[in-house]
């Protein structure tokens, strides 16, 4: 790994590379991982992330933005200057309901869990991407521990989910079949439709 | 027409090469035209590629000519079908869909076969329209094609930017006004029910839909036409199309007034050399629209429309 | 709104609130939304986007994010140099190719919208239901909101659709007209026609 790394090779280097993966990255990312990613060592990953964020900090005019070092790693955040904007963005237009679409899409989940968001699309027949962060904003669906096939991110619902039904445990979920005229068989059938 | 090779070839549609294709493998000669079978998008697709491996200008090309290859391609098809023992109402499908197109081209080829002046006058103006529809579509067909391969690629440079969509921060989501979410066990089952409950597949007709599209007749056409000239004195062709939806219209109200001037409907004036033509009602006779319609819409493997 | 805004009195000012907004944003953000939120004319945000943007785009080190307008506003992306890294964290369908099918559906519904399958198959020549489908599903077209004559089921391109492309609305489509060749009336109707 001491040699010359492919990021080495392209303009802005490992610190562009690494501002690229942070931008798009839902969670925060480890030094590990990003390693990896790069094929560098951790130590060039700590010490350029590290030289990014006080560049943030304390360039002439401050970003509006900031990396910071959760426990699990690293992560971009808005920088708490400009609460006041940000928050008129996030609150501006929003609604204490949740929407149809995000109705139906934590009910999938709810009834299929942990369940990915490809397999959500394929059983709703439309983008669920967005309704997904909705729902994970507001708690009521979290990120599953493991990986489903190829890597996909798996849902599930969580304890405050639960709290909001009024239900002690998934278990009293009620069954589906009252709901489904003339289907005997639901599990069968349903992945045998759904199965993508 | 060289561009829409390359595409074909970039993207994964067509690949048929003259000569030394292997991709069939059905144990042809080598030598003899094949194509990569169930990489085409249809019949306009297998017709454009094989107006392009001539290097021919569909505006310009006599479809009869590539008739042969045409019907050998559906023969394969065919054959293909069979083999791969796939499911009827599929087969079916795909085979109607070339149809369409194959028939017309024989009628073409046949009508060149013929010595001129042995068919009848309105044979050969069912057969100018045949073609002129056939050349419409592919016309059309391409222009889509060459916008697909734009989006294609803008689809694929894109696609190596990734839009920043993160969760909000906890900080901002607490800011948010409290969930109300009151619905119950009951009702969320029910919601749940209705989106997994088994959807209806949709039918599976047997496309249709290529044999009837818009439903565009030269009488009607002939009609809308008259109406025009009669509201609005001489007019130039631009503006007598100025409303269609779609060229077949624009084909099909051309064809229109050929007839209508055959049956002495309109006449035509050129007030300048080169200059747009006028087109007006001659007040002669009256359009003949039954005439039109037994020409015309018994044409069954023509009327897409 | 031409005396001093509240956020010309915090450092950085403008451009970092500006950037403060975007990081947190997961939709493009308009101008006109942003221009309410910092209390200044929409003219100076505009400015101050493009120079953020181009600030990203050519420093000595070019950021490994760019900021771009699509759709309907202003969006962080990373950047394309970096795509490599950036596929290798994030797995999911983004980069999953359009099959030729689909783009031409897709061109078709593009140019034509609000259509129905039926106009598509016409169009086309082949049966598009299962293409269409696909396209739902990605997110890249949904049903329009009126049915079209005999009960048929319409469809239209999304946002979602613009920004994946990269497009600023439908007008940036380029004309359908110069890939007809040698037609020249046909020209002259393609504009009355396929410009709306």
């Amino acid at each position: 790994m001491s040699e010359i790394a492919p990021i080495d090779q392209l303009p802005g280097g490992l610190e562009s590379g690494l501002e690229a993966v942070l931008m798009v990255a839902d969670t925060p990312v480890s030094s590990a991982r990003l390693a990896e990613i790069f094929e560098v060592p951790v130590p060039r990953i700590a010490a350029a992330l590290e030289s990014l964020a006080s560049e943030y900090d304390s360039r002439d005019r401050p970003r509006g933005f900031e990396l910071r070092r959760v426990a699990s790693g690293w992560r971009f955040y808005s920088r708490a200057d400009y609460a006041d904007f940000v928050s008129s963005y996030v609150l501006d237009g929003q609604t204490a309901r949740l929407s149809q679409a995000a109705l139906e899409t934590l009910a999938v989940i709810a009834y299929r869990q942990p369940v990915s968001r490809g397999r959500i699309s394929a059983i709703r027949g439309v983008n669920v991407d967005s309704v997904v962060r909705t729902l994970l904003t507001r708690g009521l669906i979290t990120e599953y521990p493991e990986m489903g096939d190829g890597g996909a991110t798996l849902y599930q619902t969580t304890e405050y989910f639960l709290e909001r039904l009024g239900l002690g445990s998934l278990e009293e979920l009620p069954a589906l079949s009252p709901y489904l005229p003339g289907v005997a068989d639901l599990e069968s059938l349903d992945s045998a439709t759904y199965d993508d | 027409m060289s561009t829409m090779l390359s595409e074909d070839q970039r993207g994964q549609t067509a690949t048929g090469a003259p000569d030394s294709s292997p991709e069939t493998g059905q144990g042809k000669p080598a030598g003899g035209f094949r194509l990569a079978l169930a990489n085409f998008n249809g019949p306009f697709d297998v017709l454009l590629h094989l107006i392009t491996k001539r290097e021919l200008d569909i505006t310009e090309v006599a479809l009869a000519e590539v008739t042969d290859e045409f019907i050998a391609y559906l023969r394969e098809l065919q054959q293909r079908s069979l083999e791969a023992g796939s499911d009827g109402m599929k087969v079916l499908d795909e085979t109607t869909e070339f149809l369409v197109v194959a028939s017309t081209l024989l009628d073409l080829k046949a009508a060149r076969l013929l010595p001129r002046g042995e068919m009848a006058d309105e044979e050969d103006f069912e057969l100018l329209e045949a073609r002129d529809l056939l050349f419409a579509r592919l016309l059309q067909y391409k222009a889509f094609k060459h916008a697909a391969a734009f989006l294609g690629e803008r689809y694929e440079t894109e696609g190596s930017r990734r839009p920043r969509e993160v969760a909000l921060e906890p900080e901002f989501a607490a800011l948010l006004p409290e969930l109300i979410f009151s619905i119950g066990p009951e009702r969320f089952a029910k919601i749940a029910a209705g989106v997994l409950a088994p959807k209806p597949e949709p039918i599976t007709e047997v496309g249709l839909d290529h044999l009837h599209g818009a439903n565009v007749t030269i009488a009607a056409e002939a009609e809308a036409i008259a109406e025009l000239l009669a509201a609005h004195g001489a007019m130039d062709f631009t503006a007598l199309v100025a409303d269609a939806a779609e060229h077949l219209v624009v084909v099909v109200r051309f064809l229109a007034l050929l007839e209508m001037f055959r049956q002495k409907v309109i006449s035509f004036e050129q007030h300048d050399p080169l200059g747009p033509l006028q087109i007006s009602l001659a007040g002669e006779s009256d359009f003949d629209a039954d005439a039109v319609l037994d020409d015309y819409e018994g044409k069954g493997e023509v009327d897409h429309e």
